[in-house]
């Protein structure tokens, strides 16, 4: 498995505070990568970073080993990295299928994108059949439960036809028969050839879903590895219990 | 119609397109048809100007969701510099026109672009500041502007002026046809993200700042040939009126009014306000300012889509129930009626980092 | 050289007049997220209230803070009430509240129009061609106290905005808006009393200009956006910081016609505000924290 | 009209460039130049003023001075064209100080209420912006309120001018001031410190000052030139460059809420000139109550007209008393100025004996009329572009509240002062 996304000492400073220092990460083609941290860990500080929401202070990403640190949000979707936002966002004034239009007009390379109305139409329809909003294409997300927008989120993402897929906590708040669908979704989209990079706080789902899983704490990198041994690590423990206390 | 349909850009419904036609049919013949006293002839005249000129505000303020307090600026660029041209060289005066417009919209771009990355208050606020300051420094520069007495054009005898009304009316269709277009299109749909969230639009790929740059560079571009006719229609004119708050606040005026956001609203702003400003502040002059300011707050509070909306809710009294978008998926078919009454406002004013500390 | 002092002179009494008109401003958008263009239309109003008591009535401007106070805390109260309150906030009711304060500021206008006429007003006191001398320069007396009150007035704030519960509440929800909720506060009732006291130094702010400068029905446009430029250069952090918001603002318009010609410095203002906001697009409060 | 119809219309949509580029059509009947030259049953007289917004208090003088002289004019039954007495009527609108406004309201009295003639409203921009409509329809307009040259240079057929350029009055004043400069009252090489308003009118005085400084041969030399935004409040930073200069002679030219504004600031920032002077405002009555009588004393002004010049008696006491009459005050320049223009206009039309634009215009070209305006004659001379050319009075505030006319000599009523005494001590 050739490296597809990887990151070199990637660092976001906030005045003195560093919301991620240092990190080195990097997520193979088809793989699913779960990043974990107590809260304030610097999980979605670093997810904003690789999709250009906010430019890095230091370190390097690199895209196929091409160096994409420092571009905008917008040219990171269109090389093929896509990220979901942990309260989603969808546009509250367009409807559920126009919601993941957009991201079929807009997403990708240029030479892919929808061209028409027709294209983005049916990509679109394909997606939210895929998963599981078809029947409410027509409605708004406001008339969607938490579940159907986190949904939406995903559509509209993988509309972009990105190569890798943020997912920002899209299982937390989401009731057992939600969460066990979402989690067979996000299976599906690995099935369909994206490579995920998902934080997650609910351990069952990251876990059962993870090819690896990272922790960060503090901003810091702390522990890397297949589940059982990030979950048998001794500073994850701390980390986690640290929290707790 | 099924003939029309497959030729037309997909973007463009037949019964627009026939509506199109028909009114632009029905306004140019009308002053051949009936014929006007010059005086009405000419504020039909400017009704059109103004409505293309609202139009375009309204491109950035209701597409794209960035009001404008400065569109005076582009106006007065426009105009200024189509009427130069139009003293000095033996340019057709459309050119004149167009390149006046290119002015404007170079320089909206110019101070645009930097404070099209502020959103919301923040831009409005930056644009009354540079429309002030583009206001006192084209009155500073007389060689330009000829300074607070203006510049007078080449008096055009009546024939002129009389033929400026087609002129207008070319224009403004031309703008309605680019208004449907940005609306209607794919970019339509991008305009709405980045207006609905900037950010979220950008985390699917919309080219935020390019959208709104090209935005805005159209608007001024619109507006700056408004200028020019406005110039070549009102033959003198001064830094003071053409650069004034109060005309980027009549733009304003005339897009809130009408409606902001909808494709038509601004002509039918456009049209009401020349109509007030002729024959109902003619009468009582004392009053207009009140008057637009209440239509403002009247309009935020209870009517958010303006006079469009109004009509919409007429309509809607005698059973018209306007269809948002149809859908087909396999043999179902789809159809959302009305935007929802209540739609809950996007949850995007939480900084990133913030968002963590509360997970 | 002497120019120099005496421009210096110039900007520093001019810059306490302008603190004043920005914290109302200023303390309006940090708690409640409105940018608030009706503010021009108070300091409009608030000059011809103070007008009026000193030609109908005989009352000494500088006598009537009192009365302006008062009488503008229960305007703001009574617009928050009846109209503000039912408007969207944030970034994304920002231009509603924009629009439709500014129709307000519109319909204000047009009753002063109504009532005053367009004419200039001014106040006209036994001392207001009074001159005093500082530094060698002569000032007018006037300008000097409107300075010793705006001073006195940030001094009172800065006490009211340290040693009240409320006003340490208004300086935390300022700071970072998510903190109103947990304040605890009666919302509400904290966001009318915002706006009543940032109305009421509008108010003052009004009061003061009258007794320098002549007024119409359009005046307060002009001062609406220097105190904006003055609370995006300041902050909201603390009263120091807008009064080094004013410092600034004041020195750059007055020292400005040492290099340009004099027509020329009525747009420095508003260069400034393009330039500031442009440089500092994290809005009006650079000192806040990214949690 | 159908062939043009339907050619028009079988022009697609969408091809813009090709539409503008195609002809448009023309207006199909020119005006009507009349039936018949027959005397009409009235004649029709239309008029704009700005009667609200920024202009609103002198749009109003003008208004009286418009209203006494169609009054007297009724009075003995109208204006005697073609051996026939016909009465005048006045339309006048409110034009709100808006040029837009302005333009629109006479292109509608002109072509939908049939006015005969224009008169013009007040301020030079609103002027130069109306009188647009008039030359384009080729129908006389008489104004009294736009003195800027700039109006009169553009080589316009119709338009007539009854103010004298403001380049004038700067004139006027710099040779009472040259005068006092011989008799050794104001230093010699004399500073000047030059304020003027960014208008027409601000530019014209500019120019006088200048023209005149230059031609003196070194008496007069302006060191500090600047100009300042129409309703400006705070003057203090040019006035600080006028105190840093050191000039001897404060000439500044200002409308009414400015010259307050700034006087009150000249005042209290402890400066002083020998002479001073805010063009043509300085004896206003309003402006004496805003600033106190002692800080206007000895302020220098030019004007168009001044009631003292009843004094001498003739048309100017008749003009007065019928005012009076009306108004119960003294009229100022406005209203005599609105009043001359009138009257102006009327005799043109009994010298012409019709309303016929072109024998109006020919006869209004020509006009030589006894008048009230200083010089006692007033007349639109083509080699000014139809501006009349007039000299103005020179006057000086006293501190016992009167502002006698102290220039031109033939018309004094009263001694001037100079250097200021205010200076002293």
């Amino acid at each position: 498995m050739s490296r597809l996304l990887e990151g070199e000492k990637v660092s976001k400073h906030f005045g003195g505070l560093k919301a991620v220092d240092a990190v080195d990460f990097y997520l193979s083609e088809g793989e699913i990568l779960g990043l974990i941290g107590p809260n304030g860990a610097g999980k979605t500080t670093l997810f904003s970073v690789v999709a250009g929401s906010i430019p890095p202070s230091a370190g390097l990403l690199l895209l196929d080993g091409k160096q994409m640190s420092g571009w905008n949000a917008h040219r990171i979707v269109h090389a093929g990295v896509c990220r979901t936002h942990q309260i989603v966002r969808p546009f509250a004034r367009l409807s559920i299928l126009e919601n993941v239009m957009v991201g079929a007009f807009y997403g990708g390379k240029r030479a892919k994108r929808a061209k028409t109305m027709r294209r983005a139409h049916e990509q679109g329809i394909e997606l939210l059949d895929f998963v599981g909003l078809r029947e409410r294409a027509a409605r708004f997300p406001s008339e969607l439960t938490l579940a159907g927008r986190k949904k939406l989120e995903v559509a509209r993402a993988l509309a972009t036809r990105p190569r890798v897929l943020l997912l920002d906590e899209v299982v937390a708040g989401l009731n057992p028969v939600e969460s066990q669908k979402m989690v067979e979704l996000i299976r599906g989209v690995r099935d369909r050839g994206v490579s995920i990079i998902m934080i997650e706080h609910v351990m069952k789902a990251v876990m059962g879903l993870s090819d690896r899983v990272m922790v960060l704490d503090y901003g810091k990198k702390i522990a890397e590895g297949n589940a059982e041994q990030v979950a048998a690590n001794p500073e994850v423990v701390a980390a986690y219990l640290g929290q707790e206390a | 119609m099924r003939q029309l349909t497959r030729w037309l850009p997909e973007w463009a419904s037949p019964w627009a397109v026939v509506a199109f036609v028909f009114g632009f049919a029905v306004l140019y013949s009308l002053p051949l048809v009936i014929s006007f006293d010059s005086y009405t002839h000419g504020i039909i005249t400017q009704a059109f100007v103004f409505a293309a000129a609202a139009m375009a505000w309204n491109w950035l303020g209701g597409y794209v969701g960035q009001i404008s307090f400065g569109h005076a600026a582009m106006f007065g660029v426009g105009g200024f510099l189509s009427a130069r041209l139009l003293l000095t060289t033996s340019f057709p005066f459309w050119i004149a026109w167009i390149v006046g417009g290119l002015a404007a919209a170079s320089y909206a771009l110019l101070w645009g672009h930097p404070t099209l990355r502020l959103r919301g208050p923040y831009f409005a606020i930056a644009t009354i500041g540079v429309s002030e300051a583009t206001r006192l420094i084209a009155t500073y520069w007389g060689d330009f502007t000829g300074g607070s007495s203006g510049i007078s054009l080449p008096i055009s005898e009546g024939t002129a002026k009389f033929s400026l009304y087609w002129y207008a009316l070319y224009f403004m269709a031309f703008v309605v046809l680019l208004s449907y277009y940005l609306r209607k299109s794919r970019i339509g749909l991008g305009l709405l993200a980045i207006k609905e969230d900037v950010d979220a639009a950008q985390d699917v790929g919309v080219s935020a700042n390019y959208y709104q740059d090209a935005v805005l560079f159209l608007s001024g571009l619109v507006v700056g040939v408004a200028g020019g006719i406005y110039a070549s229609y009102f033959v003198f004119i001064e830094p003071g009126d053409m650069f004034g708050f109060e005309r980027s606040i009549s733009f304003l005026l005339m897009g809130v009014i009408g409606g902001v956001g909808t494709i038509l609203g601004p002509v039918l702003g456009a049209f009401v306000f020349v109509i007030l400003q002729e024959y109902l502040i003619a009468s009582y002059p004392d009053l207009y300012l009140g008057l637009y300011g209440t239509l403002l707050i009247v309009v935020i509070l209870f009517e958010p889509l303006g006079l469009s909306g109004l009509l919409l809710r007429i309509a809607r009294l005698f059973g018209y129930r306007p269809r948002v978008l149809d859908i087909t998926v396999g043999d179902t078919k789809l159809t959302a009626m009305e935007e929802p009454e209540a739609v809950e406002p996007p949850e995007s004013d939480v900084e990133p980092a913030r968002k963590e500390a509360k997970a | 050289m002497e120019e120099v002092v005496r421009l210096g002179i110039s900007a520093v009494l001019l810059a306490g007049l302008y603190s004043v008109m920005a914290y109302g401003l200023g303390l309006i958008y940090g708690v409640l997220r409105i940018v608030n263009l009706a503010h021009a239309g108070v300091i409009m109003a608030a000059a011809y209230v103070t007008w009026l008591l000193h030609s109908r009535l005989g009352i000494d401007p500088y006598l009537a803070i009192p009365v302006i106070l008062v009488v503008f805390f229960i305007f703001g109260v009574l617009l928050y009430k009846g109209v503000v309150r039912f408007l969207p906030r944030g970034a994304a009711g920002g231009v509603q509240s924009l629009l439709l304060l500014f129709g307000i500021w519109l319909v204000m206008r047009n009753g002063a129009y109504l009532l005053f006429s367009g004419n200039d007003r001014a106040i006209r006191t036994e001392y207001s061609t009074h001159s005093i001398s500082i530094f060698g320069t002569s000032v007018a007396q006037s300008r000097v106290v409107v300075f010793v009150i705006a001073v006195l007035t940030l001094a009172a704030l800065h006490l009211f905005l340290t040693r009240t519960y409320t006003g340490k509440a208004i300086r935390a929800v300022a700071q970072n808006p998510d903190s109103g909720t947990i304040v605890g506060v009666n919302v509400e009732r904290f966001y009318a009393l915002t706006f009543g006291i940032g109305t009421s130094l509008g108010g003052l702010a009004g009061l003061l200009l009258a007794t320098i400068f002549a007024f119409n029905p359009t005046s307060g446009a002009v001062e609406l956006l220097k105190s904006f430029v003055v609370v995006v250069l300041g902050g909201l952090g603390s009263v120091v910081g807008i009064a080094l918001g004013a410092l600034v603002l004041a020195f750059a318009e007055s020292y400005a016609i040492l290099i340009l010609p004099s027509y020329l410095t009525a747009a420095v203002s508003f260069v400034l505000l393009v330039v500031v906001l442009v440089l500092r697009p994290g809005g009006l409060f650079g000192q806040r924290v990214l949690a | 009209m159908k062939a043009v119809l339907v050619r028009k219309g079988t022009i697609l949509l969408g091809m813009l460039a090709l539409l503008i580029a195609a002809c448009a059509p023309t207006e199909d009947a020119a005006r009507e130049a009349g039936d018949e030259a027959e005397v009409p049953d009235e004649i029709l007289v239309g008029a704009t003023l700005p009667l609200t917004g920024e202009e609103a208090d002198n749009g109003l003088r003008y208004q009286e001075g418009y209203e006494l002289a169609f009054e007297v004019a009724n009075e003995d039954g109208g204006l005697e064209i073609g051996g026939e007495t016909v009465p005048v009527r006045l339309e006048l609108l409110d034009d709100t100080t808006d040029q837009a406004t302005a333009v629109n309201l006479a292109e509608r009295l002109i072509n939908r209420d049939q006015v005969h003639v224009m008169l013009g409203t007040y301020s030079t921009a609103l002027v130069e912006a109306q009188s647009t409509v008039a030359e384009q329809n080729q129908i006389p307009y008489v104004n009294g309120g736009g003195a800027a040259t700039a109006i009169y240079d553009r080589g316009y057929q119709w338009i007539f001018g009854a103010l004298a350029p403001v380049e004038l009055l700067a004139t006027t004043q710099m040779e009472w001031i040259q005068k006092e400069q011989e008799a050794g009252n104001v230093p010699d090489p004399a500073e000047i410190a030059l304020l003027w308003e960014n208008t027409s009118h601000g530019e014209d005085y500019r120019k006088g000052v200048q023209d005149f400084a230059e031609q003196s041969g070194g008496s007069f030399e302006v060191v500090v030139d600047e100009s300042f935004e129409l309703d400006s409040k705070d003057f203090s930073a040019v006035l600080s460059k006028v105190k840093s200069s050191g000039a001897d002679l404060f000439l500044a030219d200002a409308h009414l809420p400015d010259y307050v504004t700034m006087q009150r600031q000249y005042v209290s920032s402890d400066l002083c000139h020998d002479v001073i002077t805010y063009g043509a405002r300085g004896s206003e009555a309003d402006a004496a109550e805003a600033l106190g009588q002692e800080n206007v004393n000895y302020i220098l002004s030019a004007v168009w007209w001044n009631a003292q010049l009843g004094e001498q008696g003739g048309q100017n006491e008749q003009f007065i008393n019928a005012y009076k009459e009306r108004y119960n005050t003294d009229p100022e320049w406005y209203q005599a100025l609105g009043y001359e223009t009138v009257r102006a206009l009327f005799t043109a039309i009994e010298d012409a004996g019709s309303v016929e634009p072109e024998p109006l215009r020919e006869a209004l070209a020509n006009l030589e009329m006894e008048s009230i305006l200083p010089g006692g004659q007033l007349s639109f001379p083509e080699e000014t572009g139809y501006q009349a050319d007039y000299p103005f009075v020179v006057q000086q505030n006293l501190p016992d509240g009167s502002s006698p006319i102290v220039y031109p000599e033939e018309l004094a009523t009263g001694k001037a002062i100079a250097p200021n005494p205010n200076c002293e001590g």
